[in-house]
This record gives structure tokens, C-alpha cells and sequence, in this order.
């Protein structure tokens, strides 16, 4: 066996070839092909607000979303603090940074709600205009994917309690921390381009 | 050896070139080229083949010699000789068609914008595809017909649209096709280059009618493009005519052009009854109002929603009130 | 090449100083947006700054700087993609 | 965690099970049960079109018959079946035990039958009419049934992408000590493009059919054209999925035909960087060519040639494929065995479909041939002359491992050539058709194509009936066929240095690769559990 192989023999055990671990690879594709859903659904709402113009958009009210948006840049902090304090071995303050993450993402989805019931007052509705059928769908993806988290925040808290990660074993952690940052990177990106850009 | 090998393969080219040329100048794969568009489109397309048909014999042919030539002999266990590659080779067959593809390229980017210029003033006729017709107009006439008729040698652009879903518009003749898209219009430049009537097809799936959405074009001299378009100008401005060609005659009764429908309410004497339909309104309104909104109001004794609401586009404005006008006479 | 998770404890004031630069450029941005820039200023500005918020979060909170390559891979390539395919889309 | 039901029971095939092997079986069998289907969609088109005015079907059941006969042969036989050859050897192929999500695997299986129930019970409720291609606003229009298509072409995007990232995975993850990437078989390299291009295209479709089911079902307004909807904007989402969909379809059998040149010409497979590099540059330029289906759309001309030149520029690669098999059959000793034949017939009538492919570019012919039966033989001669012909090739050249019985050969070349003759009879002239002015999906023509159009119905009538001897072939072969030796062919991939049917988690001992998976005509020196075969045999 080449000193290669050798290598290559030992990562096999734990199943890992270039030395990377097979649940982050997973997770980082997932993350790839889900770039492309909301790149289908960003270009539908470009293409429109190119065309359209989306005259409705000034009924949108950029401080309130700020807010949101601050909120859920706060649970991304507490999801990373989660994860470093269990890497610290502290079980019991990570379980304390995923609740408060679970509250911050139940905030953020109550302030959709609000904003949402605020737009169809105004009369902006998913059925009414291209500009509310792009608006609701694209934002409401968005906010299926926080509540998505929300639930599995939930399993990873309970299996958190049943010790279920420790410094060494975290994975779970870990994972479940990328799709909630990448489900955050996603409302960034729509933050600007449908409040922000005129 | 070397120079043997050299020699053969020139023999195989020069075989192969020729082969392509005589495919592409004889091949007639396509029909009558009736627009000038369809004489670059074709020249295009036979250098295509032309190429095509070399590399494709190059190809079955080396495979059919290598089946032939190097299949295992019997008894022959042992393996071919172990070659993994050669650099100066699979650069060769990366560059040359490389190449081929870059000509090709530029031709095609020549051909287009050639066959896409509209040429000097050219005449608009525009197209409305629905499900499932062509309809055509002549706006500089203000003259709308369900025949598609154009002068030899004078360029002409189309405006294409849609009423309902998406068509296509193609004249196989013309080598030209561009779809007929609801809510915008598309345009597609054509010059006339032979006399002849040529079939129209939609070429785009539009529903259950697809295969029956045909038309004509008919492409003949200026003198007789100019009389039926004459023609087509008095018939549209002729009431009683316009009365038969819309389609009235067929649903209602009217004497003096010799129809007997009855799914409709007879029209002789429209004059008198007409007044008193609509309160304060006149026969002329009154008519108008039936045929632009039909089920406006329904005469007793007959069925709402049977007459056709699309008058409005069907017919001109003048038109319209030319059959106004002539009901309002008829005793 | 494994995120390090050598002296997790101290990594916590990196989280926080990343956390407060991501409120500020909203800030800014909220503020860049109220301003009366033109559409392609404008534009350009504030997709630079909520570039630079994403590429702090997946830099920083998903690892990607300290992690393997193939992960950077995996997910800008996409992106690439993403951006090139919009603003097609737009023209189309 | 991972539950494996004794081996040997048929049973398990209809179980849920994680065994990568039971799942690519269970991938390839339901895939061919619904190209079965679809065949007999397209046998009842041929014979509507088999002369003009016929009155077998009426329109509305035709274009019923021809959208699902697409949608079927697309998303519910060629995807899944070159997944299940995925499934079953990607993991044999690099020397691991399993998948690296096996649970995840038997998911994504689990969700194809349904979905393909979905799309076949659109047919009772007034059937998708809409052509695969599901243009707006005539799919918005349409009866229920399109409704149902699009949420299975949800279901089916879905399993496809879950598929994706676990082949992905288990190839950067798990390969056997020293399956280094300069040894990868080129069907694991083909894969890897494929399962790329499944990862960035396969959500856009997916976020457009939730667009056109939205508007269904919900009301929305993105296709309505009064309120400002583009129908533009749906093709330009469907492209950007359904032309790399080509390449989904295409590089999987380019990999298989790779896999056999070389065990049946026993030589070294020629140019084995190109060829896994041109895998790659297909996957790269495919995503960059969508909207030369637009030509004739009514999208900005300007946009146009760019499109041209890249797809143009993907003959080069794909030239480069042909002529390294080329270049690996020459001076080779071959043996013309039922897979070999299909690989040859891979390449001529690929050949068809590529050069015309050149055609369709070049945007002023494509005006003139965009839409015609011209572009129905072009995609017939690379997904039926290409993708299936490579299918059926690999369906006979694994056949001894999956079953660990032999087929019958005399058969198998019986299959072959009534296979290759129906192909060509069927679609060479519907390139004249086109050509001509047919245009495509209609249900009457002009009687001046009747002629054309009996010579198609003929040859789809000779596809039909070649079928048989397949099934029989394999039905026989596999219940009582002679056993067949753990290597056959005495090829020198990992999968046949194991036992035919390997055994669950496939080696005793995890192999260590030292040598790459051609290397025919020299001293093979692959080392582990077992010995490697000998290089020629």
C-alpha cells in the first residue's frame, strides 16, 4: 500500500476521502440546488419588476422589514454561539442559544404575518397583480424555509437535552446551523433586492 | 510505411470531400424557395450538409472498417496493444473541428443578419393568430382579410401576434417562422421571389386544432396584388357583401340579400322596431349596440350568448357603420 | 482542513464583532436607501453591501473561510450561476 | 441503522430497502415498466399518423397520447433509469460499501412510482394537452390533468435532486483507498457531470411548475398576459432545465458506451483525461445554451447569438468523445458481443443526432426547422439512437452481475438488430418530413407527407415488436439462465472483482486501488479482496 493509500484507508473508516465528513458534503449540495429554487423564483420577480416597473412596491415599508431582518441576523449569531458552546462542551448553553433562536425565528415569521395582512389591507394580494403574485410567493418560500427551521431547531434542542452532541460530536449541530445561515444569506439577498432596490 | 499511410488517408479525404460536395449540390430536401430569404437559408443548409455528410462517412466509416478490419480472430486471446493516448492526435481532433465550428459560426452570424433586414420600405401586413385561424391586415389599407396575398419582389415585413395562446407562424416556402405570442408582437422581414400559392402552418402546439390551423399565401404579380386588394376594399365597404362575408346571412333572415336564418331575429324593417328597443336611444345606436355587445339585449323569443361578441375586432369602424347604415335602410 | 474547533470558547467575540458589522451595514443600507441616489448608483451600492453581509455570514458563521475549499466550491459556483441566470432572464 | 433483508429473496424488491444494489434494480425495473408505457403511447401516434385523416384518435386524446408519451419517456424512464445504473454501480465502481445516505436513497426511489401514478391518472381527469414542454398560457388553459403532471414532475425534479446529491457525495467521499479521481471508471465520471447538472437545473423547472400550478390552482397572475404575464418568462425557466436535461440523459450513456469499448476492444480506453474533461465542459457549456429553443420566440434577437455559439461550441467536446472510442476500437481485438454491438450502434446513430444538431444551431435554418418533425428525428436519434441504445448495452453487459446469470446472446443480437433497423427506419425520414414542412405534434398532416409518414410508423411498429426478445431474453436468462462467473467479460473495473451478484455491502474487504481501470494489453497489479482478474482473458 502507497503512503496514500494508506491515508486514503484510514478517512474511509469514517468515511471521508479528502478528509471532508459526507453529512456537510450533503448539506452543501443541498444548499447548492436550493441557490438555484429561489434563483428560479428571484429571476420570475426581476424579470417582472424589470418589465413592470412594480409601481406596489412603495407600498412596502423598508424599516419595519429592517427590523425583520436585524432579528433574524440575531438568530444566526445565536445559532453559531450554539454551536461553539457545544464544541466548548457546554450542552446546557447551546440548548439556551437553539430556544433562542426558535423565538427569534417565531418573531420573524410573526412580523411576515403582520406585513402580510398590512399588504392584502392595502389591497396588494397574491391573486390581485403579477407584483403581488411574485411578492407573496417569493417571500412566503422564504418564510416556509425559516418555519422549516423552526421545527428542526425543535429536534435538534430535544436531542440537545437527550445529550445527544458532545465536543466531539456535533455534526447534527453543525448541519442543521448551515441551512438556517443560508436560509438568513437568502432573506439578505431578498432584503435588497425587493425593498431596498427602487 | 509512413508515406503509405500519408497517401491513403489523402485518398480517403479527397473521396470524402468530394462525396460531401455532390450530397450537398444534389440533395433537394426542401421545398420550392420562395422568398430570397429561403435562397441564403438553403445555401446555409447545403454547406451544413455538405459538412455533415463528411464527417458523418468519416465516422460510419471508420467504425465499419474497425469492425471489419480488427474484430477478434478466432483463437486470439490476447489483448490489443496497450495505447493510452497520443497528445498530437487528440489536440488534431480538438482544433480542426474547433475550427469547422468557428466558420460555420460566422457564416450563420452573416446569413442572419442578411436574411433579417428588412430591405428598402417595406410594406407592414400584420398577423393575428387564434385558436384556430390566421387572420391578416393590411393597416396602411385599413383592410382586414382572411387571405394572405403579397406582390412578388417587394419586401414586406410581418407583425405577428396572438389573440389566445401561443402560435407559430411558417411558410415552409419562405424557410421563415416566428411565433405568434400573446401580448407582444414579432417581427419577421420576407421578400417574394416566386409567383405561386404556398400553405401556411402554425407551427407552435396550440390545442386541439393545431393540425387544422392552415392557411395560404398567395404571391403574384403588383398588378393583380393591386386589384385584389381593390377587390377586398369594395367588398369591405359594401354593406350588403359585408353582410354575407361577416357572416350575418347566416343566422338571420334578410330579404334583399336572400337569407332565411332563424337562429338570430329577422332584420327587415329593423328601422321601425329598432327605436323603441333601447329607452331613449336611437335605431342607429341600437343597432350598433347588437352587433358590438350582442346579449345587450336580447329580442324576445330568441337565446342569449348564440351571436358572436368579437364583431368589435372583426370589422372596421367605417365597416360597422356601413352595415348600420344599410339594415336601417332595408324595408 | 476540519473547521477548528480547537479553542471554540474564544472564537464567541469574532461572532459578536461580525454580528454588530451585519446590523450596521443594514443600517447603512436602510439609510443608502432613503438617500436620493439614482437607480444604477443606487443599485450597485446596495448589492455591494448586501454581498458583503452574505459573504460575511458564510464566511464567518458557516466556516467557509477556515473550512475546506470544496465547500467555497460547492456553494459560490452556484451563485455564479444564479447571478448570470437572472440577469439573462431579466433581458430575455 | 441500515436494514438489509436476506439476500436472494424477490421480495426484497418490493420492500423498503437501503441496500444500494436492491435500489438500482428497483430504478431500472419501474423505469422500464413506464418506457413500456410511453412506447405504446408513441405506437398509438404512429398509427393515428400512419396515414392522413385518420380518425383513430381525435385531438384532443392525441395531444394527450404525445404529451405524456414526452413527459413518460423523459422524466419517468431515461432519468431513472440512468440513476438506477448510478445506484447500482457508483458505489461498486469506487470500491465502498453502500451509498453515502442510504435511507435517503430508497426515498428518492420510493417517490418515482407515485409520481408516475400522478402523472398517469391525469389521464381520467382530462388528460395533459400541453405537450411536455407545457407552454403558457395553453397549460394554464388545459383541463385538471395538467395540474397533476405538473405536481409529478415536482415529485419526480425532487427525487432527482436528492438522487444527485447522494452520487455526488458517495463519489467525493467514500472511494476506496487510492481511487484516486485519475482512476475514476469514466461512467462514475459521467455521473458526477450529470448528477452536477441535476443539482444547478433541476430546481429551476421545479420553481416554475410550482409558478404554473400557482396560477392553476391558486389564481395567480404570473402567465396572465392581460395583467402583464410573460409567457416568454416560462420558457425561459423550462430551458434552463430542459436542454441540460439532454445532457442529463446523454453523458450517463456516453459513460456507459466508455465502460465497454475498452473491455470488449481489450485496450486501454483512449484519452481518458479528455474524455472525463469533456464530460465536464458538455455539463459546463450545457447550462449556458437554454434558449436556443427560443430562437423563434419572441425573446430580444440580440441575445440570440450568443446562444449560437455556445451551442455550437459543444459539438467540440462531444467530437472529441466520438473519436477517442473511435481511436479505443482501432487496432483493438473485438469482441462483438450483444453490449459491444449496442455501443456501436450508440455511436453511429449518436452521430445522427449530433451533426443535426448543428443544424438546429445555426439560428436562420433553425427558423425554418424549429418546431418540425425535423427536431422530433433529431432528438429521437440522441435519446433513442443515443441514450437508450447505451441503456440497452448496459443493460446486457451488467446483466451476469445483476443477476449473476448470463442472457442469451443469439437473442440479444436478434434484439439488436431489429433495435437498430426500427431506429433508423423511424426517424431517418422525419427529418425529410420536417424539412418539407411538417411541423410537429399534430394530429393530421398534409398527404403530401404520407409517405414519410408510413415509413416512421413502420420502423416505430419494428421498435415495438423489438422488444420482446429482450424481455424474453432477460425474463428467461434471469429466472433459469446458465450461471454466470463473477468477471465474464474479464474487465478490470472494481464492480467485476467481486462476486455476481456481489454481496450485501459488496466486498468482503475494502479493495486498495493501484492502478487505473483500463489498463488492458499490460501486467494488471490491482491488489485486495479479490484478486483482480486477469487482463485478457
Amino acid at each position: 500500500m502507497s503512503q496514500q493509500a494508506v491515508a486514503h484507508a484510514e478517512n474511509y473508516r469514517a468515511g471521508q476521502a479528502l478528509g471532508v465528513d459526507h453529512r456537510k458534503v450533503g448539506m452543501w449540495l443541498f444548499i447548492a440546488s436550493e441557490v438555484m429554487f429561489f434563483g428560479g423564483l428571484i429571476a420570475t420577480y426581476l424579470h417582472y419588476k424589470y418589465t413592470l416597473g412594480f409601481p406596489e412596491a412603495s407600498r412596502l415599508d423598508i424599516v419595519a422589514v429592517g427590523v425583520n431582518t436585524t432579528i433574524l441576523l440575531t438568530s444566526s449569531l445565536a445559532v453559531v454561539m450554539g454551536l461553539s458552546s457545544i464544541r466548548a462542551g457546554k450542552a446546557g448553553r447551546m440548548s439556551v442559544f437553539l430556544l433562542l433562536t426558535i423565538l427569534l425565528g417565531l418573531t420573524f415569521l410573526t412580523g411576515q404575518v403582520l406585513e402580510f395582512s398590512h399588504l392584502y389591507g392595502e389591497g396588494v394580494t397574491l391573486t390581485g397583480s403579477v407584483f403581488g403574485s411574485s411578492f407573496f410567493t417569493l417571500t412566503g418560500f422564504h418564510g416556509l424555509h425559516v418555519l422549516a427551521g423552526v421545527v428542526w431547531a425543535l429536534i435538534v434542542l430535544v436531542l440537545g437535552l437527550r445529550r445527544a452532541f458532545s465536543a466531539e460530536r456535533n455534526m447534527g449541530v453543525e448541519v442543521f446551523g448551515l441551512y438556517w445561515h443560508f436560509v438568513d444569506i437568502v432573506w439578505i439577498m431578498l432584503f435588497t433586492l425587493i425593498y431596498l432596490i427602487p | 510505411m509512413r508515406e503509405r499511410t500519408l497517401f491513403l488517408s489523402a485518398i480517403v479525404a479527397i473521396v470524402l470531400v468530394a462525396l460531401g460536395f455532390v450530397v450537398a449540390s444534389q440533395a433537394n430536401l426542401m421545398p420550392p424557395a420562395a422568398s430570397t430569404r429561403a435562397v441564403e437559408v438553403d445555401q446555409l443548409f447545403r454547406v451544413l450538409l455538405g459538412v455533415s455528410t463528411v464527417i458523418f462517412f468519416l465516422v460510419e466509416g471508420a467504425l465499419v472498417f474497425a469492425v471489419l478490419r480488427f474484430r477478434k480472430r478466432a483463437g486470439d486471446d490476447k489483448d490489443g496493444p496497450p495505447i493510452h493516448g497520443n497528445a498530437s492526435l487528440e489536440i488534431l481532433w480538438t482544433l480542426i473541428p474547433t475550427a469547422i465550428v468557428v466558420v460555420i459560426g460566422v457564416y450563420s452570424f452573416q446569413v442572419l443578419m442578411s436574411i433579417e433586414n428588412p430591405g428598402r420600405s417595406p410594406r407592414i401586413v400584420e398577423i393575428i393568430g387564434r385558436q384556430f385561424a390566421w387572420n391578416f391586415r393590411y393597416p396602411d389599407q385599413d383592410l382586414a382579410t382572411s387571405e394572405l396575398h403579397l406582390p412578388v419582389g417587394q419586401p414586406v415585413v410581418f407583425q405577428i401576434t396572438s389573440e389566445d395562446v401561443i402560435h407559430s407562424f411558417w411558410v415552409p416556402a419562405f424557410r421563415g417562422k416566428r411565433d405568434a405570442t400573446p401580448g407582444q408582437v414579432s417581427e419577421m422581414a420576407i421578400t417574394p421571389r416566386e409567383i405561386g400559392v404556398f400553405p401556411v402552418r402554425c407551427a407552435e402546439l396550440c390545442g386541439a386544432g393545431h393540425s387544422i390551423m392552415t392557411s395560404q399565401v398567395v404571391v403574384e404579380s403588383q398588378d393583380a396584388f393591386d386589384s385584389w386588394l381593390a377587390q377586398q376594399q369594395a367588398l369591405a365597404n359594401d354593406p350588403g357583401q359585408l353582410f354575407l362575408t361577416a357572416g350575418c346571412g347566416g343566422c338571420h333572415t334578410l330579404a334583399v340579400t336572400g337569407n332565411t336564418g332563424v337562429v338570430g331575429p329577422p332584420l327587415d324593417g329593423l328601422a321601425a322596431r329598432a327605436g323603441e328597443r333601447g329607452p331613449g336611444e336611437d335605431a342607429a345606436h341600437y343597432i350598433e349596440k347588437s352587433i358590438l355587445e350582442p346579449d345587450g339585449f336580447i329580442v324576445p323569443g330568441f337565446q342569449p350568448g348564440l351571436m358572436p361578441k368579437d364583431f368589435g375586432q372583426r370589422l372596421t369602424p367605417q365597416q360597422i357603420q356601413a352595415l348600420v347604415a344599410f339594415l336601417l335602410a332595408q324595408p | 482542513m476540519q473547521a477548528p474547533s480547537a479553542h471554540p470558547a474564544r472564537r464567541w467575540p469574532l461572532y459578536l464583532g461580525v454580528f454588530l458589522i451585519l446590523i450596521l451595514l443594514t443600517v447603512i443600507e436602510i439609510m443608502v436607501a432613503g438617500s436620493g441616489l439614482t437607480p444604477p448608483t443606487l443599485g450597485i451600492i446596495l448589492l455591494a453591501l448586501s454581498f458583503s453581509k452574505a459573504g460575511l455570514v458564510a464566511a464567518f458563521y458557516m466556516h467557509l473561510r477556515d473550512d475546506h475549499r470544496l465547500y467555497t466550491a460547492i456553494f459560490v459556483l452556484p451563485v455564479l450561476l444564479l447571478m448570470v441566470f437572472a440577469v439573462l432572464s431579466v433581458l430575455i | 441503522m441500515t436494514t438489509y433483508p436476506a439476500t436472494g429473496t424477490w421480495r426484497r424488491y418490493f420492500s423498503w430497502n437501503t441496500d444500494h444494489k436492491v435500489i438500482g434494480v428497483q430504478y431500472i425495473v419501474t423505469s422500464f415498466v413506464f418506457f413500456i408505457l410511453a412506447g405504446m403511447l408513441a405506437m398509438l401516434m404512429r398509427a393515428q399518423l400512419r396515414a392522413p385523416g385518420s380518425e383513430l384518435l381525435n385531438a384532443e386524446t392525441y395531444n394527450q397520447v404525445m404529451t405524456n408519451h414526452g413527459s413518460l419517456m423523459i422524466f419517468l424512464w431515461i432519468l431513472p433509469v440512468v440513476a438506477g445504473f448510478g445506484n447500482y454501480l457508483i458505489p461498486l465502481m469506487i470500491g465502498a460499501r453502500d451509498m453515502a445516505f442510504p435511507r435517503l436513497n430508497a426515498l428518492s426511489y420510493w417517490l418515482i412510482p407515485p409520481a408516475g401514478l400522478i402523472m398517469l391518472a391525469s389521464f381520467f381527469v382530462g388528460g395533459a394537452e400541453a405537450g411536455w414542454t407545457a407552454y403558457v398560457p395553453l397549460s394554464i388553459g388545459g383541463p385538471p390533468g395538467q395540474t397533476l403532471w405538473a405536481v409529478s414532475i415536482m415529485i419526480l425534479g425532487i427525487s432527482a435532486i436528492m438522487g444527485a446529491i447522494n452520487f455526488v457525495t458517495t463519489v467525493l467521499t467514500m472511494r476506496a483507498p487510492g481511487m484516486t479521481f485519475g482512476r475514476l471508471p469514466l461512467f462514475v465520471w459521467g455521473m458526477m457531470a450529470t448528477s452536477l447538472l441535476v443539482l444547478s437545473a433541476t430546481p429551476v423547472l421545479t420553481a416554475g411548475l410550482v409558478l404554473i400550478a400557482l396560477d392553476r390552482v391558486v389564481g395567480t397572475q404570473f402567465f396572465t398576459v392581460a395583467s402583464g404575464g410573460d409567457p416568454i418568462l416560462w420558457q425561459n425557466l423550462f430551458w434552463f432545465y430542459s436542454h441540460p436535461a439532454v445532457y442529463i440523459m446523454i453523458l450517463p450513456a456516453m459513460g456507459i458506451v466508455s465502460e465497454i469499448f475498452p473491455v470488449f476492444a481489450r485496450k486501454p480506453i483512449f484519452g481518458y483525461r479528455m474524455i472525463a474533461l469533456s464530460s465536464m465542459a458538455i455539463a459546463v457549456l450545457g447550462l449556458t445554451v437554454w434558449a436556443h429553443h427560443m430562437f423563434a420566440s419572441g425573446m430580444d434577437p440580440r441575445l440570440r447569438v450568443p446562444y449560437m455559439v455556445s451551442s455550437m461550441v459543444i459539438a467540440v467536446p462531444t467530437g472529441i468523445k466520438i473519436f477517442s472510442w473511435l481511436a479505443t476500437i482501432w487496432y483493438g481485438k473485438l469482441r462483438l458481443s450483444t453490449p459491444m454491438l449496442f455501443a456501436l450502434g450508440f455511436i453511429s446513430m449518436f452521430l445522427i443526432g449530433g451533426l443535426t444538431g448543428i443544424f438546429l444551431a445555426a439560428i436562420p435554418v433553425d427558423l425554418h426547422v424549429t418546431d418540425t418533425y425535423f427536431v422530433v428525428a433529431h432528438l429521437h436519434f440522441v435519446l433513442f439512437g443515443g441514450s437508450v441504445s447505451a441503456v440497452y448495452a448496459g443493460l446486457y453487459y451488467w446483466f451476469p452481475k445483476i443477476t449473476g446469470r448470463m442472457y442469451d446472446e443469439r437473442t440479444g443480437r436478434v434484439h439488436f438488430v431489429a433495435n437498430f433497423v426500427g431506429t433508423n427506419l423511424a426517424y431517418l425520414p422525419m427529418f425529410a418530413a420536417g424539412l418539407m414542412g411538417m411541423p410537429r405534434r399534430v394530429a393530421d398532416y398534409d398527404p403530401s407527407f404520407t409517405s414519410y409518414n408510413q415509413m416512421a410508423t413502420l420502423g416505430g411498429l419494428i421498435l415495438a415488436l423489438s422488444t420482446l426478445p429482450f424481455l424474453y431474453n432477460v425474463i428467461l436468462s434471469w429466472a433459469r439462465g446458465p450461471k454466470a462467473a463473477a468477471n465474464p467479460w474479464s474487465a478490470l473495473t472494481l464492480e467485476w472483482q467481486t462476486s455476481s451478484p456481489p454481496p450485501t455491502e459488496n466486498f468482503a474487504e475494502i479493495p486498495v486501488v493501484t492502478t487505473d481501470p483500463y489498463a488492458y494489453g499490460e501486467e494488471s497489479t490491482m491488489t485486495g479482496e479479490p484478486a483482480a482478474a486477469p487482463a485478457a482473458g
